[in-house]
């Protein structure tokens, strides 16, 4: 259950506005069913993400490698869908989504092997009496979870292991992703706190009203830490982007340079494929994004509207900014700003208004590219593919501008607060420093979560399997030396 | 006999073979090389970082003949091969001293 | 508010049919809300159109340039999504699709940085009482106005400079695009018709017959141009098809032909792009057509089905056409057929019948692939990817049908009359003559439109920017020159 | 309309169970109209079955032979794609879903050119009172008759005549593809059962009884013949991949080795797009299995989950069997598994539960790698792609495996039983005896109606237009002397 | 020592290094080129434009030898690669005068 | 005037090329081409079956200089391109008879 998060401090005048609300616990109301434009909506939705990560990531990568690494990044991308697909339903949904087992860290092991999930199980969406199949909240979060390692490995391409990124993968989603999705995804839903705010409304006497109270305070603790903080995170900005992004940084400099990087030109094998797979995620992106509403209701088109201008701002501004600085406009330029733009709207998706969207798209592509171009080149570490100056970069900025642009004043839809009228959708006072503060959080937590995390997995796995191969092996690549295989045979 | 080598301009592919042909020289082989020589070559950018590159496409004919038709393939070569502009390419000439036809094991100049 | 028009012609027998309607104007039903299903449908719409110029018609077209021209093509089709998408919602959706503020030519500007569209606001379909949200009706539309001027580069690619790419389109969208959207597709919708109908037939005294029935005419007459006279243009015939198709003609002449050309084989650098663009053009294509139902319902389902044998049959056709005239059966004439068959069937494929639509299908290839070997040849310009043989042939082809196929006769769903039973779908009467002059007519007014709009505009991007590179550059190819990049290096 | 089939058996005890129902069948209910959620999820679908055609097989195909046969692979994809949908709203809808007309093999010729399907006819999906429009039913099952044959091609790749493709696709759909549709997937659906077993529950007199068992038998018995016996086949094992695999082994045994086989390297010439073509075909699989559901519901969700796990599963058993077999791990292999696993779940896909797909998915694949690996070069016939060895073999195993697996006690749906509670669904009682009894019999019934029938139609294709071209043609490469195109010219 | 430079069909090349290696020749260096001779090319159609392709793809093969292995090479390769077709390719000998192995500087026949 | 063809290892390009320019060879050719020696090729699996790839990829440089500079420029290419393992490659060099520039039609040592 993700966001549309309420501020815990949205809470505080909750005594007082409840007492005026008509009791409605007594009569149990019938359970909701799944609405079926919502469920083809998630389905499609989930669809679109795996449209994403293969081909799209997979290309989009693999067409910026050279020749002889070509296969080396698809295979580690579909190999990697593979096994968190597999991991997810054995333990990283119980692991994400339960409730919390440890501090407020990580969820339990109550749904290991999708234990008590069955076709008639339902979950909640971030409006009152709206739900999905869980089914489908299961698959749709396991793209989420598919796509976030095959983002890191494009730090170090063209010279890891393949046996090394199956080991690290397993260990990271396990300590690093399932955590943090855990920490700024998981709650309650709506309807929980509903019922338990109509509860406290409906005391009359002190006994009562301190018995329910406790019980809403519960409800409202039954979420991950991030998320109690009140961070907003819509579709992904720090799960996803911050957490694939510095995990991918840490392994980049951990592993070492290529061998000749920074004397020989390590030009992209092929533009074409990059480009079909930026399109690709642009397109796919509109079910992580969109979908992530979890209903085909307004705030999904928000969403899409907002991914599509935000990304459509980011690639002209990336176009202009590079032609001004090298004086020529590039289709690699357009397509990184599209990513910088999608990666940025993504936390903002469902709370920014369409302008703010095309704000934050013009602002995020000049920043990565001074990260990517002139950052990375004084700091000399060799982040293969910009995972860090684009994801990592591009997610802070989202997750900052997020709190900014939520606010009404600035067209954003505000923060949801479904307990100041319960079972209706209510938006809290917007406060820029409350808001900020947990946007900063949870973006410290992140990076120091999966930063320091990260490096003490790969360590393991370099104790494990080795991180990294010989160098005559990466002068050879590694389509033949790892997989005996080639990607083209003209 | 003689192999006459060129490296020219890719697009004055078409204009050497009809030269050639007007002389009554109908076999060739062509290769894609890459050249480097006075001729600028190029930049290119991916993600702001700038690369220079300084080899160009260029062709390489290769054309066996009988030694007298040396200055006749030459002047062909080169006028049909010529811009005037830097990196319009070499034509270098040397022995053969046998020549095969696969097909019917003729040799030399029966075989060009 | 796209088509199912009507023609206006229908409203003739209106007075004596309403008098027998029973009177319901007075209480005011509750405002219709969203449905869910249709939210998703067109959500996904605009997800198949996206998919469709990026990486679809972006392939399609790099395919059949040459390597050195590749990232070119590539380029401009990116930039262009995204040029176009910013100006959509800063001034295009107002410009397009709100009432008329000069003539009938083009909306106004009260919905600049979509002003007032919120996340609430609903647009109405072709069925009475049904609405989606507006938003979605704003991107959807909006990948509309992408993709067509992308359509038009491929009639000068190979020699077109991309900084006249960008002031081009610009320009183009907004006298040429924009206008034609808003004189085509624009209208009150059918529950305005509806009420103004019940009013009139409530009309008791004739004071208030003329009263209410000023208020129909009104109604009526706040549309477009065309849409007015009763042109039928279900997806795009016009408005997309022929507008890009003249654009390019005139683009391909003005420009003048490539270096080379029709002395030097400019074989296509990768048919295996190409086919891979051409299947996602028909993929995505079902978006175009059936997304412009704005309902998942029997039309979407018809324009469905319609689509998909109009353009298998087309496909065949052109096989045929070329395997007996040349020989050979080609892949490049397959996928030739393909496009002409989705173009052609882009205005009818809401009106006409499945078998309708083959028989269209197979009659649009053979008369392309006339164009696009002889009639080209003959008059010597130099369209380099076919873009007036294919969309601007292919789409009068269709646009003409259309009027033909909508015959219920001949198992099309006959033109909506909104008024004659308002509140009910009824079916005007259809009358060849009416019909197809309104078709003559709107495919006219775009050819004039947009062939001298389009002239005036290369003129002055001419002056502004220049519009073709110089010989040297074309030889090296635009990549280099153009972006100082390669679409390959193997 | 497809399965969830009732085996026949299920109705013993029937007489008994129905007299306790309530009798209803006097007030005949509204007729039941298509919810729009679910038309929206059939018609994404729909879309999706296309995009695994084209481009996805075709990609996947082309991908694996040599350059110079690019492109023949990809016209053969293409205009089959073309020519089956054109077939099947002529004849081969009415052929497959129309009551049988030719003992229970095939249905009659009532539909022809869709006669009677309107945009307001609906058919049942599996669900009692839930219909679909007909239309997005004949053009989602028409994805199904068009990739079928486009399958086969694989396994004489290299070697065909397209012109031999042409005629042998238009045969094999008439004769093979056709009927087995309707053997397996044919039926009366769910509330002409619960109509007729209502009334029998009503009946009073004896006479009545038996007037209204008769009526009941008669309603169970309009159905094709594999689906009387009660084989399950959720999404196409034996109508789709059995089918294809089969006849694909006859045809590459009948038109023989290609020349230079098992002598020369015959290097996939592009992995890349192999891995591609994968990529779309797991994406697009999604509409193939889920939208076999018919409904966007909890069976839906099921199936996209159970086919999500399976190919993720089958994907890393390859990967493992081949790294184990021959040191290495590569992309092909696992590409290879991810579609034996997408195989083997699709009969399985709505029945079992998510780990037991899991589990088929881990055997799937060595299975599998034995038959392309060693079987194939033991035997030594030239199944050119393996279309034997991943889509029959894989066929076979999901078939048989789907008959243990819906057992619920294994976490399967069970075997709906409509008649039981007629209107409700109903899970009847498991037996595994005579569940495999009917998968083997369904099994049995392809492999000898496809080998033989294909058999049959090779030689009439041979002596019509000659099945294959001359060694020179072979060794020049398909491209250039069937079609005159090369599919590169870098 | 003498370079043998042979023009053949692309498919021929295995049997070509067989048979160099069963005469003892084990190094040899390949270029893939396009040649124009008396073979007919073919005819591309794109989109109903007929092109004449007069380039077909073939393989260079050098091989460099001692002076005294020429005529059983010639016969080898001869042999190996032909098949009686139109198009089967040429084969050129030519003199080398130093020949150098880079990684142990050897010279001459110990180079090769 | 010499021809110098050397079969180097495709990596160590740009330090050839850099070695030569320090002696004064401004121009060079280079072809992709596969060889065929002593170094060991690789396995390539494809859906279980292996197959032995003995071509691997090299490049082959041209460059013709003046008959005097031939020691100089074998030492520089075998300096630069040398790494000590197996398949470094070789030089060979043979004589040119003539050499013409195209663009200004210079003879022999002016065109090179
Ligand atoms: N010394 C040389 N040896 C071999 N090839 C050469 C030599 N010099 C030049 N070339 C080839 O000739 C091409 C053209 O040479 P360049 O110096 O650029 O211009 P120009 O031919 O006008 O003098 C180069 O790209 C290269 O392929
Ligand atoms: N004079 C020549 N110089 C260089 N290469 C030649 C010459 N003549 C032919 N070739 C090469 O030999 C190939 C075969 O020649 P061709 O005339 O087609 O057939 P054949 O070898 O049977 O006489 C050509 O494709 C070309 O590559
Ligand atoms: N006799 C030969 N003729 C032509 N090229 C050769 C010959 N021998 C080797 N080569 C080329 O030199 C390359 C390196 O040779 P190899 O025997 O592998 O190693 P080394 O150069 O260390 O002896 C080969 O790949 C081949 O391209």
């Amino acid at each position: 259950m993700k966001l549309r998060s309420m501020l815990s401090l949205g809470l505080a005048g909750l005594g007082t506005a409840l007492t005026s609300v008509a009791v409605l616990a007594a009569d149990a109301p019938a359970a909701p069913v799944p609405n079926k434009g919502d469920t083809a909506w998630m389905l499609i939705s989930t669809v679109l993400v795996l449209l994403m990560t293969i081909p799209g990531l997979a290309l989009f990568y693999g067409g910026l490698v050279r020749t002889k690494n070509m296969l080396s990044v698809l295979s580690q991308v579909f190999a990697i869908v593979a096994l968190v697909a597999i991991l997810w339903v054995v333990f990283g949904y119980s692991l994400a989504f339960t409730p919390s087992a440890i501090g407020d860290y990580v969820g339990g092991l109550d749904k290991l092997f999708l234990k008590g999930v069955t076709v008639d199980s339902v979950v909640a969406t971030f409006s009152n009496g709206v739900v999905i199949p869980e089914l489908v909240y299961v698959v749709f979060q396991m793209t989420f979870a598919c796509i976030t390692p095959a983002l890191i490995v494009g730090a170090f391409a063209e010279r890891i292991r393949f046996s090394a990124v199956l080991v690290f993968v397993t260990l990271w989603v396990t300590f690093i992703y399932f955590p943090i999705a855990h920490m700024v995804w998981y709650w309650a839903g709506p309807d929980a706190i509903a019922d338990a705010a109509k509860l406290l409304a409906a005391a009359t006497d002190d006994a009562a009203k301190a018995a329910a109270q406790t019980k809403l305070d519960a409800v409202m603790a039954d979420a991950g830490l991030a998320f109690q903080w009140g961070a907003l995170d819509f579709a992904g900005g720090t799960v996803v982007h911050i957490n694939a992004g510095i995990a991918g940084l840490v392994g980049a400099i951990m592993i070492g340079k290529r061998v000749g990087y920074g004397r020989e030109l390590m030009a992209p094998h092929s533009l074409t494929m990059t480009m079909v797979g930026a399109s690709l995620l642009w397109v796919g992106w509109f079910g992580f994004n969109a979908g992530s509403n979890l209903e085909a209701g307004g705030g999904a088109v928000l969403a899409m509207v907002n991914t599509f201008v935000a990304t459509a701002a980011a690639t002209l501004s990336w176009l202009f900014t590079e032609w001004m600085a090298k004086g020529k406009p590039t289709l690699l330029g357009m397509v990184s700003g599209a990513v910088a733009g999608l990666v940025a709207v993504t936390p903002a998706s469902g709370f920014a208004g369409p302008m703010g969207a095309i704000v934050l798209g013009l602002l995020v592509s000049p920043v990565c590219y001074f990260f990517v171009s002139t950052v990375k080149n004084t700091l000399k570490y060799d982040d293969s593919l910009d995972v860090f100056g684009v994801h990592c970069v591009g997610g802070i900025i989202g997750a900052l501008a997020t709190g900014i642009l939520v606010n009404p004043a600035l067209g954003g839809v505000g923060i949801a607060d479904y307990a100041m009228k319960p079972g209706e959708l209510s938006v809290a006072d917007y406060d820029m420093a409350t808001v900020m503060l947990a946007q900063l959080k949870a973006v410290a937590l992140t990076l120091v979560w999966s930063g320091v995390g990260s490096a003490i997995l790969y360590k393991i796995t370099d104790m494990l399997v080795g991180l990294r191969v010989s160098p005559e092996a990466e002068r050879e690549g590694l389509d033949i030396t790892e997989h005996d295989e080639r990607a083209y045979n003209y | 006999m003689k192999i006459v080598m060129a490296i020219i301009k890719p697009f004055k592919l078409e204009e050497v073979r009809d030269a050639l042909t007007t002389i009554g020289v109908h076999g060739l082989t062509v290769t894609e090389v890459k050249g480097y020589g006075r001729q600028k070559g190029h930049t290119e950018i991916y993600r702001g970082a700038e690369y220079a590159v300084s080899f160009l496409p260029k062709l390489k004919i290769e054309v066996a003949i009988n030694s007298d038709l040396v200055p006749q393939v030459i002047d062909a070569i080169s006028e049909a091969a010529k811009t005037g502009q830097i990196g319009d390419g070499k034509i270098f000439v040397s022995s053969i001293e046998q020549a095969v036809r696969i097909r019917t094991g003729e040799r030399d100049q029966d075989a060009l």
